[in-house]
């Protein structure tokens, strides 16, 4: 957690950033643009939305760390954007693991074993014999 | 101990009441004293309507055909019950009433970090709950505190549109609450006070304070969908346009399951200072107090699924979410073990505030251990949507949550406005209000495990016995919560001044003159020692 | 039974005594902390009040062995719970093979119920003691849930796909069913009456007055036709549709290379969503039938194509595209 | 105090002790606004993955109904926004009253421009008949689920042009504001903050733009 009353700790001012630094992250960030723009078109299959999402966090991060003055803020500012992020991947996780498990009955592998019961999306067993 | 002696304060007589008079200097101020008190007047309002609806309720359930009142006007009423005592009254009652008049006089600070966003919270508190209010009463809501689509959206014709907006609205009052809580309380703490000096009503505020900034907006955005969906049927949460009604559940509880947290976690923090100040003993196992307050409040986010165990979830997700459940009681157990040790080898004194806070005690842990049955995947299928869980969650918010806001009004009285009550009639009351509170809602557990279904007009005769008991246990407990309105609104004109620390407590917020001046502190004090120290019985300075 | 005040529920399942074991486990448990904490409030309440002569020394911050005690106890005990209830939990979601299938469509205010011989109920449930029942439920509006509190089983009937449980009536007798998730205006009068019965009486229910329709698979093969399905779906080589005989429970390759189970759930997707889920080999050129089928058609259907024998000469994948196999449009036998 | 030699003596409000521990305490009570914020837009993205997982192609189809070239664009005129920002609180800090004025009234400007973009797209969708609801006359394949992707994306960029107007709304006070001298080295924490504010708002534009407009381009 951070100190009582950080008194110590300097304001912005001190590291207040460069011009030049702002205009170089402007500049990364029109490159990632582009980037993402052009990446998009091409074909990689289910990979396409994950090359964009790993793009836009870069250009997050760059966002955050120089415009927002996260690079000098406190640990407890830091810790409210990361906690936010958790909370939400949270939400985005369970959510969706829930629609993926629906159909398939999956369970727990040791409560399944404890019972006996076949996890139902294992491999079918061969085609049964006519009765 | 702190070091300053309080002295004459310059003058005495000017306190936070009497600093300024007429309605602009109230409906203006930016004292968070007097915005906790703007609070209370409006959340008593709410609880009022809410109470009547409880009351008509129980009265309509008296006889199996449910004679008082149509189906459609029977849904209304437990939805007004549910909404209004939810989102209008539990959630800002401790946070809003006593944070806001307590947490900056226990840091010692002189108001919190943004008084104008204070006082912008009161305002959209009431335009929000005006809202929602005017729904209920202007033909009401019949969809259940729980807005579950698709009939919220498809074949409700209620208010749901006013009443979900106006919902949406009060949910910024509390974000507003929650950034003021923990910028105050990270940045503006008196000198000498650390983070394991800190009281635990303090933690117990931060805590509520992180599930107010992460939670409150996923409700907002699940409202806004909602009712997206019933004003354009676009198909998010209607199955025949490819939407999933789940969903909604998914992102319904997973505000709501840490809201039950909002509500408890206050009352727990309270609870921790009236059983140190009436046993005179330091708390037994301050970290793990603290922590668990923390805890409760980090794993309240994974556990929303044990609502949805019958839904139609995978049963993969229930479960991991039924396993998660159980990790979040252990703190709440460890809390009530804690305190319990608290009143070993104490110099117990059972006045009114303590008679609330051991109310508390039992009624939480019967509370907390039918919240394993809930947990508990077998059994919840069975109980799931039974009276056994509105048995369960007002053993909570009922015995838990209101008597912890009891409490912490009767043990912050005399500071709030510097007057005291009648103690025999505030203790008879707390008893009333215990006796009618265990009469209400322990027979609804055996109704839950008979298998009576909540929300029902009309139910099979063979449960009607019990209702009956329900019932008298309801107008017992409607007598209860009667006459602390009497005597603490009687207090506040007729009553003895009270000194400045009336129960000899050691919080910051006892140091300063009740009712305090406007500045809190005449200076800033010192804090040396570590909380709850009652080593040596306070003598009560005379102040003036 | 109905109507008589009694303090404990029925237990007329298989599942009810163990579920109602773990039940009274966890009161016991509840019990024991209840009074521990509420004997040692009022214990040091009354033991250590405030008197005047006594010197207050408050005890130590707190001793780390009895934390860790009061924590790892409760942990343990609340680990054995999970397990015990997440098995019971378990058998509850897997059904035997031999259930008797009854569909349920839940419409606001009544419960529909359909036996696959035909026999159509409302707001009651005919099943035969002993004989485990699987149920595939559906429901036409908003969400309903399907509760026999005499079996201890719960489920929700969820609008737009389909949700299953089962149970084993042990004991005949007239159970309370009721509807458990609000639903509307008359949410409490949205229940009914499960009736146990000996086989032998169930039987001679079941073949009594004939139900509104034949058999569901005979009205199935008729809306079939109706339809006009077979003019794709005749299972000859080069049809336009994938061969339906056989069909059900097989892994089926899709053209976006999934392999999914052809399952209820499947079987319904494809009639009201074909787009979502072309068969490997084929064009996707089916239409949906969302809104000429009812609810009950479409399970009329489906129990006709799950009617259909596999002809024998199958290889193990019976839908691989392009295998040739003869198949004789065999009249819908007993399902 | 390091504005002691400036002559400036920093503002402060009665409850805090100095300038410092106000500005410290508000840029965590922004931040902590900004983490509300995040839930905000994230339960909306959750349900946006959420279908997407459910409906991954019906979405990627649905994406070409709108047009790569507009998105393209406001995306660099937001980021652009972005830098004049940084560069108005720069001036507040340490520029003259005149420099403060024209960064945040270029900010506002291409704010505006962003906004009129948006305004364009939503009235060719109301042209095309894409608007979810009644009026939505699009009977291709996966209609429902084209829908749904399109109703998702007026909530989506309705939720952010909303806070983008917000954010032009204090824009203009601050140049009042800056027009009486306000800012100067020892105070300009409103500057600053709005600046937070206006990146978290192209922060959620930059996870907007992929997700709606470049998923259906392969």
């Amino acid at each position: 957690m951070s100190e009582q009353k950080d008194s110590t700790s300097v304001t912005g001012e001190q590291h207040s950033i460069s011009v030049p630094t702002y205009l170089a992250v402007f500049g990364a960030l029109m490159v990632l643009t582009a980037v993402t723009v052009v990446s998009a078109h091409i074909d990689l299959g289910h990979f396409n939305i994950v090359v964009a999402l790993i793009i836009a966090v870069t250009k997050a991060t760059l966002v955050v760390t120089y415009f927002m003055h996260l690079r000098y803020g406190t640990n407890m500012t830091r810790a409210v954007l990361i906690s936010g992020v958790i909370a939400v991947f949270l939400l985005m996780g369970i959510a969706i693991d829930d629609l993926r498990n629906r159909h398939t009955r999956t369970y727990l592998p040791f409560i399944g074993a404890l019972n006996g019961v076949r996890p139902p999306n294992a491999p079918l067993p061969p085609h049964p014999p006519e009765e | 101990m702190t070091e300053t002696v309080v002295h004459e304060a310059h003058d005495a007589s000017v306190n936070y009441l009497n600093a300024d008079y007429g309605v602009r200097s109230w409906l203006f101020t930016k004292d968070h004293k007097r915005i906790g008190l703007l609070y209370l007047a409006s959340i008593t309002v709410f609880f009022a309507l809410g109470g009547l609806a409880a009351l008509m309720i129980r009265l309509d359930l008296l006889t199996p055909a449910g004679d008082l009142v149509r189906d459609d006007t029977y849904n209304k009423l437990f939805t007004m019950h549910g909404v209004v005592m939810i989102f209008l009254f539990l959630i800002p009652s401790i946070p809003a009433v006593i944070g806001n008049f307590v947490l900056p006089l226990m840091i010692g600070a002189r108001d919190l970090a943004f008084p104008r966003l204070n006082l912008a919270s009161w305002y959209i508190f009431n335009i929000g709950a005006l809202f929602a209010a005017w729904a209920l009463l202007a033909g009401g809501i019949d969809t259940g505190w729980t807005f579950y689509t698709p009939y919220s959206t498809m074949s409700s014709n209620s208010n749901v549109l006013s009443g979900a907006f106006g919902a949406f609205i009060t949910g910024f009052a509390s974000i507003l609450t929650g950034v003021n809580f923990i910028a105050t309380i990270h940045r503006m703490r008196a000198p000498g006070l650390t983070w394991n000096r800190l009281p635990l009503f303090v933690w117990a505020m931060y805590a509520t304070s992180i599930i107010f900034i992460l939670g409150t907006p996923v409700i907002a955005i699940t409202l806004l969908l909602m009712m997206i969906e019933r004003a354009f049927h676009i198909g998010l949460f209607d199955p025949a346009l490819g939407g999933d009604p789940i969903l909604f559940q998914h992102l319904f509880w997973f505000y709501s399951h840490p809201a039950v947290y909002i509500m408890i976690l206050p009352s727990m923090g309270v609870i921790s200072e009236i059983i140190t100040c009436f046993s005179r003993n330091r708390i037994f196992g301050y970290s793990f107090i603290a922590a668990s307050s923390i805890a409760i409040a980090l794993i309240g986010f994974l556990v929303w699924g044990h609502h949805m165990f019958v839904s139609g979830q995978s049963a993969n997700a229930s479960l991991i979410f039924s396993l998660l459940s159980f990790f979040v009681a252990i703190p709440s157990a460890i809390k009530v073990f804690n305190w319990t040790a608290t009143l070993y080898r104490g110099s117990v004194r059972l006045q009114a505030p303590m008679v609330y806070a051991l109310g508390f005690i039992g009624l939480f842990t019967i509370g907390g251990l039918t919240g394993l049955f809930l947990s508990t995947l077998a059994t919840d299928v069975h109980l799931h949507d039974t009276y056994f869980v509105v048995a369960h969650f007002h053993y909570i918010m009922v015995g838990g949550a209101l008597m912890g806001y009891l409490g912490a009004i009767h043990f912050w009285w005399p500071k709030m406005t510097g007057r005291l009550y009648n103690e025999t009639l505030a203790k008879i009351a707390a008893i009333i209000v215990f006796v009618g509170f265990n009469l209400t809602f322990f027979p609804q557990f055996v109704l839950g495990f008979l298998g009576m279904p909540r929300r029902y007009h009309v139910y099979p005769d063979e449960f009607q016995v019990l209702n009956v008991f329900s019932t008298a246990g309801a107008s017992i407990l409607g007598i209860g919560y009667l006459l602390p309105v009497l005597y603490l609104i009687w207090s506040m004109r007729y009553g003895p001044k009270a000194e400045a620390n009336h129960w000899g407590a050691v919080g910051l917020e006892w140091q300063t003159s009740s009712p305090p001046p406007t500045e809190n502190f005449d200076h800033t004090p010192v804090v040396t020692s570590e909380p709850y120290d009652y080593r040596e019985p306070v003598e009560v300075k005379k102040v003036a | 039974m109905i109507g008589r005040f009694s303090l404990l529920p029925e237990q007329a399942s298989t599942i009810a005594g163990q579920v109602d074991a773990l039940y009274f486990f966890l009161v016991a448990l509840s019990a024991f902390f209840s009074v521990l904490i509420a004997v040692a409030v009022i214990a040091f309440a009354i033991h250590f009040r405030q008197s005047k002569d006594r010197q207050v020394v408050p005890s130590g911050e707190g001793f780390l062995a009895l934390e860790i005690t009061w924590t790892v106890i409760p942990f343990i005990l609340v680990m054995i719970i999970f397990g015990w209830g997440a098995r019971i939990f378990v058998t509850m979601h897997t059904p035997p093979d031999d259930a008797m299938q009854v569909y349920v469509v839940g419409k606001q205010w009544m419960w529909k119920l359909q036996h696959v011989e035909g026999r159509r109920e409302i707001n009651e449930l005919h099943i035969p003691v002993g004989r485990p029942v699987k149920l595939l439920m559906t429901s036409e509006d908003v969400i309903h849930s399907f509760y026999v509190p005499a079996f201890r089983v719960k489920q929700d009937a969820v609008p737009g796909r389909y949700t299953s449980m089962w149970f084993q009536a042990d004991k005949v007798g007239e159970y309370h069913l009721f509807c458990a998730e609000f639903c509307g205006t008359q949410h409490a009068r949205m229940i009914g009456r499960v009736v146990v019965m000996e086989p032998a009486e169930f039987q001679a229910w079941l073949s009594g007055t004939k139900g509104s329709g034949g058999d569901m698979v005979a009205s199935g093969q008729a809306l079939f036709e109706q339809l006009g399905c077979q003019s794709c779906h005749q299972g000859e080589t080069g049809a336009r549709g994938p061969a339906l005989a056989g069909l059900f429970n097989k892994q089926v390759t899709l053209a976006d290379g999934r392999t999914v189970v052809a399952d209820d759930t499947y079987l319904r997707e494809s009639i009201l969503n074909p787009q979502a889920a072309v068969v490997a080999g084929y064009q996707p050129i089916m239409p949906t039938f969302k809104g000429l089928v009812s609810e009950e058609g479409l399970l009329e259907l489906m129990t006709y194509i799950k009617s259909l024998p596999a002809p024998k000469t199958i290889p193990a994948d019976a839908t691989e595209p392009g295998k040739t196999h003869a198949m004789l449009p065999v009249h819908g036998g007993q399902g | 105090m390091h504005d002691a030699a400036s002559g400036v003596v920093p503002y402060h409000a009665h409850q805090f002790d100095d300038a410092e521990q106000q500005y410290q305490t508000s840029t965590l009570g922004m931040w902590l606004f900004l983490g509300q914020e995040v839930l905000f837009f994230g339960a909306v993205f959750a349900t946006y993955f959420y279908y997407f997982f459910l409906y991954p192609d019906a979405f990627e189809a649905a994406s070409n109904h709108l047009s790569l070239t507009l998105g393209a664009f406001n995306t660099v005129v937001l980021i652009g926004s972005s830098l004049t920002m940084v560069f108005a609180v720069h001036a507040a800090q340490h520029g003259t009253k005149r420099a403060q004025m024209a960064w945040l009234v270029a900010t506002m400007i291409l704010g505006i421009v962003f906004l009129c973009v948006k305004a364009y797209e939503y009235t060719h969708k109301f042209h095309e008949g894409l608007v979810p609801g009644e009026l939505f006359t699009y009977h291709g394949p996966d209609a429902p689920q084209h829908q749904l992707f399109l109703c998702l994306y007026f909530a989506m960029t309705g939720l952010h042009a909303l806070h983008m107007i917000i954010g032009i709304g204090i824009l203009a006070a601050l140049v009042l504001l800056a027009n009486r001298d306000w800012f100067n080295a020892g105070y300009y924490s409103p500057v600053e903050m709005t600046g937070l504010y206006w990146h978290f708002v192209d922060l959620v534009w930059i996870f907007l733009f992929p997700l709606l407009y470049l998923i259906g381009r392969h």
